[in-house]
């Protein structure tokens, strides 16, 4: 046997985002990122919870090289370990609202009716929310935390991602290949994880891709209402928040943390880009 | 004449579009009682202008789509009627070719995983060499195997999509087009593949074409449908035509010879919705020869050995 | 002549994608374009009417004489001048033609109001009186209908009007009526034909289907993979094709009569543009290929009198080798 | 058409019941219990029935959704618990200030959007557009709130161009539009960019071309206006999206609009205030999408056709 | 001739100026209405609208002699009646309890009142100061309805209502007839500014902002965390006023490791309030050493009920009750680690202070688990009595809010210690109901507040002061307050600069 209808998408595409060169770059800014956040404690000679009161608000120099915060802990050192928290709360959200926005599109997608009348309706009037609002009112009633947070982020973008993962069932459904499939004989269950799902996930894989990218900024948002992980905890987010009491006597709390937001969710618009490139069965044509 | 291999008997079907909350519903009768039955061995053309339901008509010999009437018996057995779990075994008897050789492959899967959906599907593993040996009965080359769908040209495609319909030892095919989208070069050669297995296999087709004259050359027997309905059932392919409007087709056929120029045509007018049919007779709106009670009452097929559907055939 | 193409090479990037056509045309003549997908007829229409740059194209080598004047060297404003007013242009496909959300009429009246210079009234009275000379019932109200309202049919018809609006000496039409159904296209080709023989106008009509160029043209070019293979008056070509790429097209096509099993078609797949075959191009798939023809590119050559044709062994000819 | 408007409006109906019971039950999800706020230092056990049955909160939950509702259809959305005011007073004095603030926003990122957007198209892969793209991404990747404190750390503390907060006058309004602006911005230039582009790839402009049309012509009154299609329908869906999304801004720039009041009211268990707070929103969705209908049927016969 | 101000963030979103119905009320009301009575900084109680008053030995009634010539903004007299009608406007409001013990008003003269009392009340000048005790003009406030202190509010104070948006902006147009200003004020006269703006900014680093930026002349409270930037800044210039808050840590005493006296006592041992004093607060204020305000003199407890820092003693205690230091910094008993919930409230000077609070136990071996709440959601969870430790504040001044907090009737909230001890019970009966005179009150609740610090069942951590800034290019104010908080008093003394 041959592969049959294997995954064929992680290690050749990810191959091919690299090759480009603004994928290049911002793949190599999360490996990074990932790098630092998973070796935190080997990389740091600090630690992100001990306070050292006297030393606080030391501004980026040769000892702290992006200086303290209002506790005197190194902010490097919080921003490593913040990436961790953000990281694994973005990708965890969007993983759980991913896996469940496929369940309920494809469900709708592929065997429509009322069922999928009805999710539409609701999946359409939810994303017209804004995800802040959803997930400020979700944190409100699971409570805040990393858990709740995770919870609200991934309910924000289910709408989303069942949306797509309906669209994109809809569209592959009408396609002669499921007809064929059908008139061997085929069951439900394997044009469904055979066919409309796999080719479906590309597109759903670029969305959760951006959509991480957006997790992050939520998540930082919810952190900054004081929503987000729980202290001494590090959070992107977390860190912002604290920063913006004491914009003004160290701007830098606030802006550090905000830069690495911001980088890192161009990083991953970027790499999405090339990720779509590489996707690109035509463009792939092209250039070969 | 023995027992035909596949007997249709007046097989309809409406389409509904949805309406919304907003809508009114709206139905189409896109098939139309149609009755046919097919020997083994037979090759049996359905042409009609696009719309009329030859697709649908084909979805519906392998109940690929439920009917709204009729019934479809293969070798006595009515599909129509069978459990979900005997229909899928039934399918190894029977298989399509599709119009549309650039969406009939999955673009993920490679010609060998394509080869095999059939064996998978049905619950059986692949017998070995099995692949190689229907690649090179469709001619192409056992290396294709690894290819990916959007590395072959559209008759490459279109020969894999053969091959897949051949891999279960079908009796039965059901061609919808499948030249359709072909240049006409290729389209011969995909005819002659087609012939050629025809005559090696023993199969019984249905050959669905919007070109008559590819079906008079290709066909033993050829029915004409037009919206939905069978006007006219061609005995034979060089049988002269009965119905004004498979005279028209006939006539709308562009010979390859310049000096033999036909430069009249006698089809005016527009082909009606399916959704709102005029009473009477379908084809009323553009027969030239058209009276008072072809727009108030349908025609039936007539019985015989040259059915037609007109009050006043050629 | 009122058009004539001498040695055209089209390219796109660095590729050369049509190379050294050349044919004629004199008023009130029908020029066939036929052969495969991808032998260059859209490029040539294209290049007829200047819209080469549209997909990133150009005319890298010879002359398009078009009364006298070398279109592929007009500047762009003069040969927008003349395009729509004197070269009309009928594309493929009528459902996707026209501009969904533009009404009929204006899309109409844009053409004889900008070359005509004609009013708004003036201009649609016009439009009227086109579409009822092509015969489409209430004018009138079709005028302000949306294309969706439409058959294809009656869009091709529109095409065609918007082409004459202006009052052309040429029209190019690419494969008019391949989306259409069978008796659809008999209709509109057979009113082309009319138009044509009526008003004396020139037609390019590109086609792949060897019965519509019988049943329509005058002459003949057969295209193969950006190359010309043959060219000639057509009925000379149908009963005497010299090329066996000509002659293995005809043959594609089934006739009365035709035995079960004599339709071959041409074996092989069509060359790529990107990886075209050496010396002859058709050489891969050719029954008669010989000698030199993989490596030598046949040149065109007048053997009857009547047209040329390019290939070291043409069919009831002598071999050039 | 207008029978469509009219059932189209009707339709409203259902869905504003759905979204009410919707949100009522949500709201009182939320944990904890607005009396709290209420009891003052030294107040007598007896005073917690008091109010709480003043409030209604001691009857079942569907009474209490039945007389919220049959309020709201009277016009009234009830009174505050914790601001102790009628409800539609407090959003009346917060309506216009987030009104003004997300329509200014709409507009900046619906001008900005197409422009840059359009430009970008016309631009295809040349550098101008990878610039455009680019900055516009950037715009998109930063967190609002960050955004809006920086933006007061640069024009209103270094610079003194703005004023820090509030709502008094137009110069307060430059930084939270811009702030809130800005992410718009970023998702119209590429709604507008990938139209535009698709727009760019219809067959019919081959004959727009071939009739002698202008090239500029072409663009601007064919492509830019099948492009735009698209681009109204998606700011038409997330109108809710701009005007609600501009409650982090609203807070850092503590503008006394529907955002803050509903964060405050959050924050206090507010329902009756929540409550409104998150209608309003959903009634600006369900128009916004009902405008949207509307302007595409309007732009597109087929639309019209269809309905 | 105008000002704009800022008024505290815990002020802001203030739905109404009635006093008699409002829950809480912001500055801007003590210079609308008037009160009988006044404080100074030493809760010393003046007079005002009462020119002097009689307490009856029993305590069964008083006597308000009233200041003369006082008007309303409407231009009605306030005299005898005013005060007659005005106390049972109380009656079902939420701020009944404070006239509760008031039988009757009898009009004695114009200008004299009795009070009636149920029952003697040692706490009724504390009431009849508080803001909620500003005198409306009877008349208007029937007419009005619920739209007295929202569209117009009267009263006889230095300043009228213009405008009022909730949770914006208050605008106070001045008073031109006002002669009879507090004597605590230096100026009794009309005020000196015509027109006061009160904006409501939520964000504290946007109003500091603000005021640094020009866009106010003053904020009514500078967050700590600023006050070093505002006296960074050339023409910004700060004042303090003693507060009335105190932030402390609850221990709860019903949850194990705390059922264990020693370990209560341990982790109030553990808290630092001078590092936290020096590094959350700025230095700015005083370390709390009691669960009262210290100005108040039922604060004034013996040294040994005094809670401070002693980190040797919190660790022998520890050890003592058989929790050893763990390899990790974290003590363990029987195989568990000394961990426990920290809870706080979500806003980001409690999520700060929690944090050094977390590592001070943690540096005598307690583990804190920090989880926030928003303000309405953690007196809900407190009901439910999961809380080991939380972190909080509370403004208040007067006695009773031992009572308030400790309490045996309200376990779970307010008594977020679960403290229920019979000994403290009899004691609280004694403070509240059992005390004849303002003397004997003071000293029924030291004994009270000294039982309940014997007892650990809270640490108090920090006494903050309420510092105003201002912007001295535009006004100028005297350099000390007589008086307890931010009031009119404090207000009326500020002038522009020529
Ligand atoms: N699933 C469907 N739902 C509703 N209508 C349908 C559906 N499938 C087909 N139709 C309608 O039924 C009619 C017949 O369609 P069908 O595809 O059978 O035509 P056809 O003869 O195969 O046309 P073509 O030559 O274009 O392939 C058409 O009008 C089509 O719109
Ligand atoms: N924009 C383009 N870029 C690159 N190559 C192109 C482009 N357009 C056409 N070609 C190539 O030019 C060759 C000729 O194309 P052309 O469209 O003229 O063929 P055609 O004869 O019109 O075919 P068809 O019958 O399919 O319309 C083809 O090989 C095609 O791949
Ligand atoms: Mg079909
Ligand atoms: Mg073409
Ligand atoms: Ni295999």
């Amino acid at each position: 046997m041959t592969g049959y209808g294997k995954l064929n998408i992680a290690n050749t595409t990810l191959g091919r985002a690299m090759r480009r060169p603004k994928g290049m770059i911002a793949g190599a800014w999360l490996v990074m990122l990932v790098f630092v956040a998973v070796f935190a404690p080997y990389l740091t000679p600090y630690d992100y919870d001990i306070q050292n009161l006297p030393n606080a608000f030391t501004p980026p120099g040769s000892e702290h090289w992006l200086g303290t915060d209002e506790f005197g802990r190194d902010l490097l050192t919080r921003i490593m370990y913040g990436a961790r928290t953000s990281l694994t709360v973005s990708t965890i959200a969007i993983g759980i609202s991913v896996f469940c926005g496929m369940c309920l599109g494809a469900a709708a997608g592929y065997f429509g009716g009322r069922f999928d009348r009805a999710v539409t309706a609701v999946v359409d009037l939810t994303w017209s929310f804004p995800e802040i609002l959803v997930a400020l009112i979700l944190v409100a009633i699971i409570g805040p935390g990393v858990t709740g947070t995770m919870v609200a982020i991934g309910v924000a973008y289910l709408a989303q991602f069942t949306r797509l993962t309906r669209a994109q069932i809809m569209a592959i459904k009408s396609e002669t290949y499921i007809e064929a499939s059908l008139s061997l004989g085929a069951s439900h269950g394997h044009i469904l994880m055979r066919h409309l799902l796999p080719n479906a996930l590309a597109p759903v894989i670029i969305a959760a891709m951006l959509a991480t990218g957006d997790a992050i900024i939520l998540e930082a948002t919810l952190g900054f209402f004081g929503l987000g992980a729980q202290p001494p905890t590090p959070s992107w987010g977390g860190l912002m928040s604290s920063g913006t009491a004491q914009m003004f006597k160290a701007p830098w709390i606030i802006i550090i943390p905000g830069v690495a937001v911001a980088v890192t969710v161009f990083a991953i618009n970027l790499f999405g880009d090339a990720l779509i490139h590489a996707l690109d069965v035509r463009a792939r044509v092209r250039e070969s | 004449m023995s027992e035909p291999l596949v007997k249709i008997q007046t097989l309809s079907k409406r389409f509904y579009t949805p309406g919304g909350l907003l809508k009114k519903p709206r139905s189409m009768l896109a098939v139309r009682d149609v009755s046919l039955s097919i020997a083994r061995g037979d090759i049996v053309g359905v042409v009609g202008e696009s719309g009329c339901g030859k697709s649908t008509f084909a979805r519906l010999v392998l109940r690929l789509i439920d009917p709204t009437d009729g019934s479809v018996c293969f070798e006595g057995a009515d599909l129509t009627k069978l459990r979900r779990r005997d229909l899928r075994k039934m399918r190894q008897r029977m298989a399509m070719v599709f119009q549309d050789p650039y969406s009939s492959l999955d673009p993920r899967y490679r010609v060998a995983d394509a080869l095999a959906e059939p064996f998978v599907v049905q619950g059986d593993r692949v017998p070995n060499g099995r692949i190689a040996d229907l690649l090179t009965k469709v001619g192409l080359p056992t290396s294709m195997a690894q290819s990916y769908p959007h590395q072959l040209s559209g008759g490459q495609r279109q020969r894999v999509g053969i091959a897949r319909a051949l891999a279960l030892n079908p009796d039965f095919i059901v061609l919808d087009e499948p030249t359709a989208s072909l240049d006409v070069s290729i389209q011969a050669q995909i005819i002659s593949l087609i012939q050629q297995l025809q005559r090696d296999l023993d199969l019984t087709y249905l050959f669905i074409s919007h070109d008559l004259g590819l079906v008079r050359y290709f066909c033993n027997r050829i029915v004409v449908m037009y919206l939905g309905a069978v006007v006219e059932e061609l005995p034979d392919p060089q049988a002269a035509p009965r119905h004004p409007y498979t005279h028209a087709l006939m006539a709308s056929t562009f010979a390859p010879d310049p000096t033999n120029r036909q430069d009249t045509t006698e089809l005016t007018g527009e082909i009606p919705s399916g959704f709102d049919l005029p009473p009477g007779c379908a084809f009323a709106a553009r027969c030239p020869n058209v009276t008072a009670r072809c727009r108030e009452s349908v025609p039936v097929l007539s019985e015989g050995p040259h059915p037609v559907a007109c009050f006043h055939p050629l | 002549m009122l058009l004539s193409v001498k040695n055209l090479s089209v390219g796109i990037g660095n590729l050369t994608l049509l190379e050294g056509v050349s044919f004629e045309l004199a008023k009130g003549e029908i020029l066939g374009l036929v052969g495969e997908s991808g032998s260059g007829k859209s490029l040539t229409a294209l290049a007829l009417t200047g819209l080469l740059p549209l997909i990133g194209g150009r005319v890298t080598a010879g002359a398009l004489e078009f009364d006298g004047t070398d279109i592929a060297t007009l500047p762009k404003g003069k040969l927008r001048a003349l395009r729509g007013r004197r070269i009309a242009f009928i594309t493929q496909n009528p459902m996707t033609a026209l501009d969904p959300v533009q009404r009929i009429g204006e899309q109409v009246d844009f053409v004889s109001r900008t070359h005509l210079g004609l009013d708004r009234a003036a201009a649609r009275a016009r439009t009227v009186e086109l579409l009822t000379q092509l015969r489409i019932p209430q004018a009138n109200t079709i005028c302000s209908a949306y294309p969706h309202q439409l058959s294809g049919g009656m869009k091709q018809r529109i095409v065609i009007a918007m082409a004459l609006a202006g009052k052309p000496d040429l029209i190019v039409a690419d494969e008019p009526t391949t989306a259409l159904d069978v008796t659809v296209q008999a209709q509109i080709i057979h009113l082309l034909t009319r138009l044509v023989r009526a008003r004396g106008l020139a037609l390019v009509l590109i086609t792949h289907d060897m019965g519509v160029v019988a049943q329509a043209c005058d002459k003949v070019a057969v295209l193969y993979a950006g190359r010309l293979a043959e060219q000639k008056p057509v009925n000379a070509l149908f009963a005497n094709p010299q090329h066996p790429y000509s002659a293995a097209l005809i043959d594609c096509i089934p006739r009365d009569g035709m035995a079960p099993g004599t339709l071959t078609g041409i074996p092989g797949n069509v060359a790529s543009a990107t990886a075209y075959p050496t010396g002859c191009r058709f050489h891969p798939r050719c029954p008669n290929a010989g000698v030199g023809c993989d490596t030598k590119v046949p040149t065109q050559r007048t053997l009857s009198n009547e047209g040329t044709v390019a290939c070291h062994y043409p069919l009831n000819g002598a071999p050039d080798v | 058409m207008l029978g469509y408007l009219i059932r189209r409006v009707l339709l409203l109906i259902p869905v504003f019941l759905a979204v009410s019971v919707v949100i009522f039950s949500i709201i009182h999800m939320i944990p904890g219990d607005p009396i709290d706020n209420l009891l003052k230092i030294g107040a007598g056990p007896d005073q917690r029935e008091i109010i709480t049955a003043r409030y209604g909160l001691d009857k079942p939950l569907v009474v209490q959704y039945w007389i919220w509702l049959s309020g709201v259809m009277q016009g009234d959305l009830g009174t505050a618990i914790v601001a102790r005011r009628p409800v539609a007073d407090l959003i009346a004095q917060a309506l216009p200030h987030s009104l003004t603030l997300g329509l200014c926003a709409l507009a900046f990122s619906s001008f900005f959007g197409i422009v840059l957007g359009t430009i970008a198209a016309l631009n295809r892969d040349r550098w101008i557009d990878q610039i455009i793209m680019t900055v516009v991404l950037m715009g998109s990747t930063i967190p609002g709130f960050w955004l809006g404190l920086l933006l007061i750390l640069v024009f209103s503390v270094w610079l003194g161009m703005f004023p820090v907060s509030g709502a008094r006058d137009l110069s307060s309004l430059v930084l939270p539009v811009l702030t809130v602006g800005l992410g718009g911005t970023a998702l119209v230039a590429r709604v507008t960019r990938v139209a535009m582009i698709e727009a760019g790839q219809r067959d019919f402009l081959m004959l727009l071309h071939a009739k002698g049309m202008r090239p500029l012509r072409i663009q601007l009154r064919h492509v830019l206006r099948h492009a735009l299609i698209p681009v109204v329908t998606i700011l038409s869906l997330r109108i809710g999206w701009i005007l609600g999304g501009a409650v982090t801004v609203e807070v850092v720039f503590a503008r006394p609009g529907l955002g803050t009041l509903l964060i405050k009211s959050l924050n206090q268990h507010d329902y009756p205030v929540v409550q409104a707070c998150l209608l309003i929103l959903a009634m600006a969705v369900m128009l916004g999408t009902l405008a949207g209908d509307i302007i595409q049927a309007a732009m597109d016969p087929r639309v019209r056709a269809a309905l | 001739q105008e000002a704009t101000l800022v008024f505290a963030s815990n002020e802001v979103g203030q739905p109404t100026y009635n006093p008699v119905k409002a829950t809480s009320l912001n500055v801007a009301s003590s210079l609308i209405f008037d009160r009988l009575v006044a404080q100074d900084a030493n809760r010393v109680y003046h007079p005002h609208l009462a020119k002097s008053w009689e307490e009856a030995e029993d305590g069964m009634s008083w006597i308000f002699h009233l200041k003369q010539g006082v008007t309303f903004h409407n231009g009605a007299a306030f005299n005898a009646q005013t005060v007659a009608d005005w106390i049972p406007m109380f009656d079902g409001t939420d701020n009944a309890y404070l006239v509760a013990a008031v039988e009757a008003v009898e009009v004695v003269d114009e200008h004299t009142v009795k009070f009636v009392m149920k029952h003697p009340d040692p706490n009724l000048l504390y009431n009849l100061a508080s803001a909620f005790m500003g005198v409306p003009e009877p008349k208007s406030f029937a007419e009005m309805g619920d739209n007295f202190g929202v569209t117009d509010a009267i009263g006889t104070g230095p300043y009228k209502m213009q405008s009022f948006a909730i949770g914006e902006q208050t605008v106070l147009v001045r008073n031109e007839d006002y002669t009879w200003g507090s004597p605590l004020a230096e100026n009794t006269g009309p005020a000196k500014f015509e027109y006061l703006t009160f904006r409501e900014i939520a964000e504290e680093s946007t109003a500091f902002l603000e005021l640094k930026t020009g866009g106010v002349d003053m904020l009514l409270s500078v967050p700590a965390d600023f006050v070093p930037e505002v006296e960074k800044e050339s023409d910004l210039k700060l004042v303090s006023v003693p507060g009335r808050e105190l932030v402390y840590m609850v221990l709860n005493v019903v949850k194990e490791p705390f059922t264990d006296i020693k370990v209560r006592k341990a982790a109030a041992l553990a808290i630092n309030q001078r590092e936290i004093l020096d590094n959350i607060y700025s230095g700015i204020g005083q370390v709390a050493d009691t669960f009262l305000i210290s100005a108040l003199p039922e604060a004034n407890v013996a040294d040994e009920y005094r809670i401070a820092y002693n980190p040797d003693k919190a660790n022998a205690l520890l050890d003592e009750a058989g929790w050893e230091m763990g390899a990790d910094g974290v003590r363990m008993k029987d195989g568990k680690p000394l961990e426990v919930s920290l809870w706080t409230q979500s806003d980001s000077v409690f999520r700060r202070l929690t944090e050094v609070v977390q590592a001070q136990l943690k540096a005598v071996g307690i583990n804190g688990q920090i989880a926030t709440f928003d303000s309405a959601m953690i007196r809900d969870q407190y009901k439910s009595g999961d809380q080991q430790v939380a972190v909080r504040s509370y403004i208040w001044d007067n006695a009773d809010i031992v009572d308030w907090f400790f309490g045996a009737d309200r376990l779970g909230y307010p008594n977020i210690s679960m403290f229920d001890d019979p000994k403290a019970e009899d004691l609280r009966a004694a403070a509240m109901t059992g005390s004849k005179s303002s003397a004997e009150r003071i000293a029924n609740f030291t004994v009270y507040h000294e039982y309940v610090l014997s007892q650990f069942p809270v640490a108090p951590i920090y006494q903050p002061v309420i510092s105003v800034g201002y912007n001295t290019s535009r006004i100028t104010l005297p350099d000390t307050f007589n008086a307890p908080a931010v009031s009119a008093t404090v207000l009326m003394d500020m002038a522009p600069v020529e």
